[in-house]
């Protein structure tokens, strides 16, 4: 639909030599997503093309902005992480008009010529099973949800479904926090004053999980297990009983930023040599694999 | 005094019909405000073709009265007739409609508008929304004819001098086709000479039928323009006299309920050494350069027109700005005059010419007001201590009879004559080697500055130098030992206070002056 | 300019010279900012082969055209003595309203009108507070930033809305010539406000309510209404802005425009209006917003690493206002 | 009190009566808001059981100690007619510069002492732009919030780095008897504050510099160095709010403090100091944040859905002003 009569990314053309890739992200100070951002200057070092990484700021307005500029830098590959996958896709519309191949990481972007992500659903779902499982399937818990964008809700939808099988767990206490540490602590905090009968806690991502975890801690609280989603390094730290002695951090289904990108990043030089893949293998799913402190030892990390 | 010399206006005027019915009257007014009664059952009225004069000390109540005249407030009690019928304005806005305008005693332009801008607030010029510009400057010019002034309306007007902005003001009102105008001390912040345009224009609204109410605390105006003239005092209405049917002793005692024999307090103060030594000091603007010197219990004033640059001189000298060159001797001792703060050290106090804008914090108390330059003298390893503070405010808030509940109020409650006292304590506090003075008496009531005279007057005979720039040339020849007279951003004169006329002066400060008497 | 018309007095060229001269001053001083915005254009042109080109141009007015929009209806509450901070929140409430009629199934005209209303509709109750019940601004409207983005999640239950095939698409994606849509509206925008400034009472008015209140009510002005009034403006620029960014994003978003109001802000001041109120011109912000824009847009093109992007942005705003105010100082001399 | 000394004058008793009164007035007019803090404590009391108990009094201060602190801070720069907008990323930037310090090995005061100068020099730097250059306080923190944002990103190349070992930990999580150390941290802060405002020189300097700076200077006050106190006590208080943060979440996070400077300056502003400067009470502010925070844990412990709390909060915000704003109103009458 966007008829520019400008179409600067064609004099760059298709030629297959790669020199500018760009990489955005929701949040780069996430250290799932700074993962993928030294996975991707590895291999720009190898490769020898040029990385741009943006930072979305969680703003949708500013992705689009980004991939503006990117299109009249002459960009060849953009690796989109979206802030929604939905409302990004004029703006991929645009930018696969001019000639660059987007492939969207981690979360899926409309649009995209592919995807390489994680099923946030199924993380939730591994979370919560594991969760529940340790709380011997009864008993009370809290949720600390994030803020309402897609990857987060996608992980609670995933742990509700779950739950609906554990007739015996109640959820007490459910409250949105912004991601991180601090706020994860806060919440928890407060709504252990509210709720003192809680077994179990989960955290939409490690670093919320992580907040419950010191505010347990902090409250002297022993007998609530945490779960939270990502395999974050933290999160092993967490579970290394050595390391963490009072640590009650239970699990956490580990994704693999590093490994996603730099597949989305081959699918992408795919997508260049032979074009774009048919609708059923657009997207390539990643499941999570759950990370205990049962599994830990064994668990290569990010 | 010489203004029982002045022929009382009153008598001569053709337009004082007596038996003309009042264009308009209040009666058993009362208002307060809170626990304050400002007001209580005045009556007042003001007829075609006359001057009524107001006045009464700071406070008394002068400004309330007419701001309910002008819808500003809506009284307690009492009742508006205009033309005999009851009113009551809910706004500024029916007041005026009603052929009732007020110049308020601050000034009501707005900085950042033209003249034009300023003349037309509130009825632009439009069709449907539309500003006519071509016509708001017409419009403008017309109305500015009307004061007989022919500055651009399309300058900012934040740039024209007070007397200016509150000609425009005036202007407005005029247009406005008001029948009763109300000046609330239009002349505290102009010039000799701007006061005479004003004066002059004045007479002309008279002589067109229009009913005048003058507000004004000085003597020789209020003698000179009035045909009557009403005194408050405490609220209450103390009397109405028409001028020729009274005397300044009456006035006076009216106003402060005492007699006020010797307005300047004079004593007879020791002359000393030379204690502030002026060298060749300019600044910026073509002020200067200007020498003089002040010795030690000597009041000397500093006169002449607006804009001649008395201002800027003594700022100079205390250092609020930077001098271009000179130097400025203290006891011998060179003064580095670069920031107020080291000039207050060294023993030099300033009075700032504008105490809103210069001098008071209007949010706080009148003690904090007070202390606020002293503070360091007065704390230890910089704490400070109230009851410390309220000890050695006290005896000058007592000898200073400020009319106020407690020196714990806001100063912004105070009547502007006792906010003028409060800055004063702040100097007196300083108990500097030099005091400069900047308008110290503007806007003061009578009392009041018969008050401030003698300060000022025990701080000179306590051996400081005093340096006063003054409008008021009758206080400058009354409270001053020597007069210095600019014109132009140059010193052109040095007189005798005891030789000096206001006549003489004047020719001195207008540049007409042609004799050969030249001190200086 | 013509030598063959009769020669005029000398006393006429003078005057007609310091005419001129004033009306240099005149310009200078409500877009002096622009020589710094020009500065900036030449670095990044410098900085990034990519900048000066034609299409680059128009990206970074499209970029900035939401921001710029909202801004030109904060200019006018802050010429008031005022602040919007709920103008981010506005956008959502607005973009989601917008969505949520063309779902409805209601005509492109009617939704965009509805969203519009639905911003001025929150000024409303915003200049309402601030007038009648004299509260401060600040509060006030955080308060409505808060509120505001609460009512965006509950109307869409927190979840982005899609519309792929919003009526109303082209406002954000299509062209007028070469020119995107987006641009020509913030032009009209600007022309308007500039017009209502410059050349109605209305703006008279607002400078000034922002420059003296007592006075203006003592001239008869009806000071509430016009605060009102400027809220709804501003309320109805930042719901404009919220059609915008959903025919852009082609969704509703409800946490669409998180700390917009700083960016909005940041472009007024830089463009030489006054917190203090009743001091600004309507054509400094734009260049106050432009100057964000070509920031942003070159640090992007010549590829600086995130962090130090901020660091260079932060710099160059108050470098901006610092080289600003040294003309202003050097002027007053 | 006692009536076996002589009688008093009937004028001396009525005096003293009046002076009774007129103290009364003075300290509800300071802090009148606590009338609406008093009566919010009632509702929540209602709304939820375990609002009143001591260990969720004892929450509810941990929770709002960070913002308290920031927020004194931020009282002393707005009572100047200043604001601060980069409180949030000076608390990030000294939390990351006390852990790094730890992590260097150095002793927990010296990192404790390294965080909280570093907050102290951004301070310097804000308040020497706007004392000697004289720019826009709101533009100056407008840039230094960005620029501090990227440094502390820039500091720990993005990522948040884990001291589980956190040699001040203590300052975070330990307890002083029943009470959090944060929160007698806090009340310190508060004690310390108020005797500087109300009890020394420099004090009386602030609220003169804030209420007229040009009456301040020729009553012999050094505004500029004023300014620059101010602004850098500014960022000692959101230094050691940093380091509170990084002790209490055991790690530096770069992106800790986003949208902290409007918690912030909502306290100052409801606990009535005026944003125009010269006028507020340091005690306003602390029951300001107080107001803040038991909203939030009411709302937390009532278990309201995340959209509805938004709502409930900002509605609140703009409820208390407008209590607050009806109280002066009345008196004024
Ligand atoms: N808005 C107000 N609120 C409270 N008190 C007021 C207000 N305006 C005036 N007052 C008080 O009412 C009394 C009368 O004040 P007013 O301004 O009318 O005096 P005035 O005669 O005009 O004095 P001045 O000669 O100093 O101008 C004073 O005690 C003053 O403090
Ligand atoms: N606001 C202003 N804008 C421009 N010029 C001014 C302004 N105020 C004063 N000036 C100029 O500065 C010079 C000195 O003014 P200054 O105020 O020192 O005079 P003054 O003799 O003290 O008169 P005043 O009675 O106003 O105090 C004059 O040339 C005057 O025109
Ligand atoms: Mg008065
Ligand atoms: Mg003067």
């Amino acid at each position: 639909s966007d008829s520019s009569p400008v179409d600067p990314g064609e004099e760059e053309g298709d030629s297959g030599e790669i020199t500018n890739v760009g990489l955005m992200v929701q949040d780069i100070s996430n250290p799932f997503f700074a993962s993928m951002q030294s996975a991707m200057e590895e291999i720009a070092g190898e490769d020898g093309f040029t990385l741009n990484v943006q930072d979305g700021q969680q703003d949708l307005g500013a992705q689009n902005n980004q991939i503006d500029a990117m299109i009249q830098q002459g960009t060849d590959i953009i690796l989109l992480n979206a802030v929604d996958s939905e409302g990004i896709g004029s703006a991929v519309e645009r930018a696969i008009d001019a000639g660059i191949t987007v492939v969207a990481v981690d979360v899926d972007a409309a649009g995209a010529q592919a995807a390489v992500s994680t099923d946030n659903v199924e993380a939730g779902r591994q979370a919560c099973t594991a969760l529940a499982d340790k709380m011997g399937g009864e008993g009370n818990m809290l949720i600390v949800d994030g803020t309402p964008i897609t990857s987060v809700q996608e992980r609670v939808i995933g742990c509700e479904e779950v739950l609906e099988d554990y007739p015996d767990i109640e959820v007490v206490g459910h409250q949105n926090g912004n991601n991180d540490r601090a706020t994860g602590l806060d919440l928890t905090t407060q709504m252990l004053t509210a709720n003192d009968d809680i077994q179990g806690i989960f955290g939409i991502n490690d670093p919320t999980a992580l907040g419950a975890t010191l505010a347990l801690g902090q409250a002297s609280r022993e007998d609530v297990w945490v779960v939270g989603v990502d395999g974050s390094p933290e999160a092993v730290t967490a579970m290394e009983d050595d390391e963490f002695p009072n640590s009650s951090f239970w699990a956490t289904p580990a994704q693999h930023p590093n490994e996603m990108v730099a597949q989305a990043f081959e699918v992408a030089k795919d997508v260049r040599d032979n074009g774009a893949p048919d609708e059923a293998d657009r997207i390539t799913l990643v499941d999570p694999s759950l990370v205990t402190r049962d599994t830990v030892s064994d668990y290569a990390g990010w | 005094m010489t203004a029982a010399e002045h022929v009382p206006g009153g008598a001569a005027s053709p337009g004082t019909a007596a038996v003309a019915e009042p264009l308009l009257e209040v009666r058993g007014i009362s208002k307060r405000f809170g626990a304050t009664p400002a007001l209580t059952d005045v009556g007042f009225d003001i007829r075609p073709g006359e001057i009524h004069s107001l006045t009464g000390e700071n406070g008394a109540g002068k400004s309330t009265l007419m701001k309910i005249i002008t819808g500003n407030y809506a009284p307690d009690t009492g009742t508006i007739l205009v033309r005999g019928q009851p009113v009551t304005f809910a706004s500024p806005r029916e007041a005026q409609a009603a052929g009732i305008a007020i110049i308020h005693q601050e000034l009501n332009t707005i900085p950042e508008m033209t003249v034009a801008e300023n003349l037309s607030l509130g009825q632009e010029p439009n069709t449907f929304g539309v500003l006519n510009r071509r016509r708001l400057v017409e419009e403008a010019k017309k109305k500015l004819a009307l004061v007989g002034s022919d500055i651009d309306p399309r300058t900012p007007i934040g740039r024209l001098s007070v007397g200016m902005q509150q000609m425009v003001e005036i202007a407005r009102a005029l247009a406005e086709d008001a029948q009763v105008l109300v000046l609330d001390e239009p002349t505290a912040a102009l010039s000799q000479s701007e006061s005479a345009r004003l004066f002059a224009l004045l007479g002309k609204m008279r002589e067109r039928g229009m009913g005048l109410v003058y507000i004004s605390h000085r003597m020789e105006e209020l003698w000179r323009l009035s045909d009557r003239l009403t005194v408050l005092r405490d609220g209450k209405f103390v009397g109405t006299k028409r001028m020729s049917e009274t005397s300044s002793q009456e006035i006076v005692s009216m106003m402060v309920g005492r007699e006020i024999n010797d307005l300047y307090g004079h004593t007879a103060r020791e002359i000393g050494d030379v204690r502030l030594e002026v060298r060749d000091v300019a600044g910026r603007g073509g002020i200067g350069p200007v020498s003089f010197d002040v010795r030690g219990g000597e009041i000397v004033s500093l006169v002449g027109l607006i804009g001649a640059g008395r201002t800027e001189v003594v700022r100079m000298i205390y250092g609020a700005d930077r001098a271009t060159s000179g130097q400025v001797l203290l006891d011998g001792e060179p003064l580095r005059s670069t920031d107020p703060k080291r000039s207050i050290r060294d023993g030099v106090a300033l009075l700032p010419e504008s105490r809103k804008e210069q001098a008071l914090f209007l949010e706080q108390s009148v003690t904090e007001n007070i202390e606020i330059s002293t503070l360091g003298r007065h704390s230890t390893f910089g704490v400070t201590s109230k009851r410390r503070m309220r000890r050695i405010v006290q005896p000058i808030w007592d000898s200073l009879r400020v009319k106020a509940s407690s020196p714990e109020i806001e100063v912004k409650s105070l009547s502007g004559g006792n906010q003028q006292k409060a800055v004063l304590a702040r100097m007196l506090l300083q108990q500097p080697r030099l005091l400069i003075l900047d308008e110290p008496t503007r806007g003061v009531d009578i009392g009041a500055k018969s008050e401030i005279y003698r300060i000022i007057d025990e701080i000179a005979a306590g051996g400081a130098a005093v340096l006063i720039v003054s409008s008021d040339l009758p206080e400058a020849l009354g409270i001053s030992d020597r007069l210095l007279v600019m014109h132009e951003g140059g010193l052109v004169a040095e007189l005798d206070a005891e030789q000096a006329t206001e006549e003489l002066v004047m020719e001195h400060a207008t540049g007409t002056f042609h004799g050969d008497e030249r001190e200086a | 300019m013509s030598t063959a018309t009769t020669a005029p007095s000398a006393a006429t060229s003078v005057a007609r010279r310091e005419e001129r001269v004033r009306k240099l001053f005149y310009w200078w001083d409500r877009v002096g900012i622009l020589g710094v915005l020009v500065l900036l254009i030449v670095v990044a042109s410098f900085a990034s082969d990519n900048f000066l080109s034609f299409s680059n141009a128009m990206d970074v007015l499209r970029a900035i055209s939401i921001n710029a929009i909202i801004a030109a209806g904060v200019t006018m509450i802050i010429l008031t003595a005022g602040i919007d901070l709920s103008v981010g929140s506005i956008l959502a409430v607005a973009g989601c309203a917008g969505v949520l009629l063309h779902v409805a199934g209601l005509p492109a005209p009617i939704a965009v009108i509805g969203g519009i209303l639905a911003g001025a509709l929150a000024g409303v109750l915003n200049g309402t507070l601030v007038a009648l019940l004299v509260l401060p601004p600040f509060i006030v409207t955080l308060g409505a930033m808060t509120y505001l983005r609460g009512t965006a999640y509950a109307l869409l239950d927190g979840q982005p809305l899609i519309a792929n095939d919003l009526s109303y698409e082209a406002l954000g994606s299509s062209y007028v010539s070469v020119v995107p849509t987006p641009v020509i509206i913030m032009l009209i925008v600007y022309a308007v406000v500039w017009f209502v400034l410059e050349r109605t009472t209305f703006g008279r008015h607002v400078y000034a309510v922002g420059g003296n209140p007592e006075a203006a009510r003592l001239a008869g002005i009806n000071v509430k209404k016009t605060l009102v009034w400027v809220y709804t403006i501003g309320g109805a620029c930042a719901g404009l802005g919220g059609i915008l960014f959903s025919a852009r994003v082609l969704s509703a978003q409800p946490n669409a425009g998180q700390s917009y109001e700083m960016d909005a802000i940041a472009a007024v001041v830089l463009g030489g209006t006054a917190l203090a109120g009743g001091r600004g011109r309507i054509l400094g912000t734009l260049i106050g917003a432009m100057i964000i824009g070509v920031l942003s847009n070159v640090l992007v093109l010549t590829n600086v690493p995130y962090f130090y992007q901020l660091i260079i942005k932060g710099a160059v705003i108050v470098l901006a206002i610092t080289l600003d105010s040294l003309r202003r100082l050097g002027q007053s001399r």
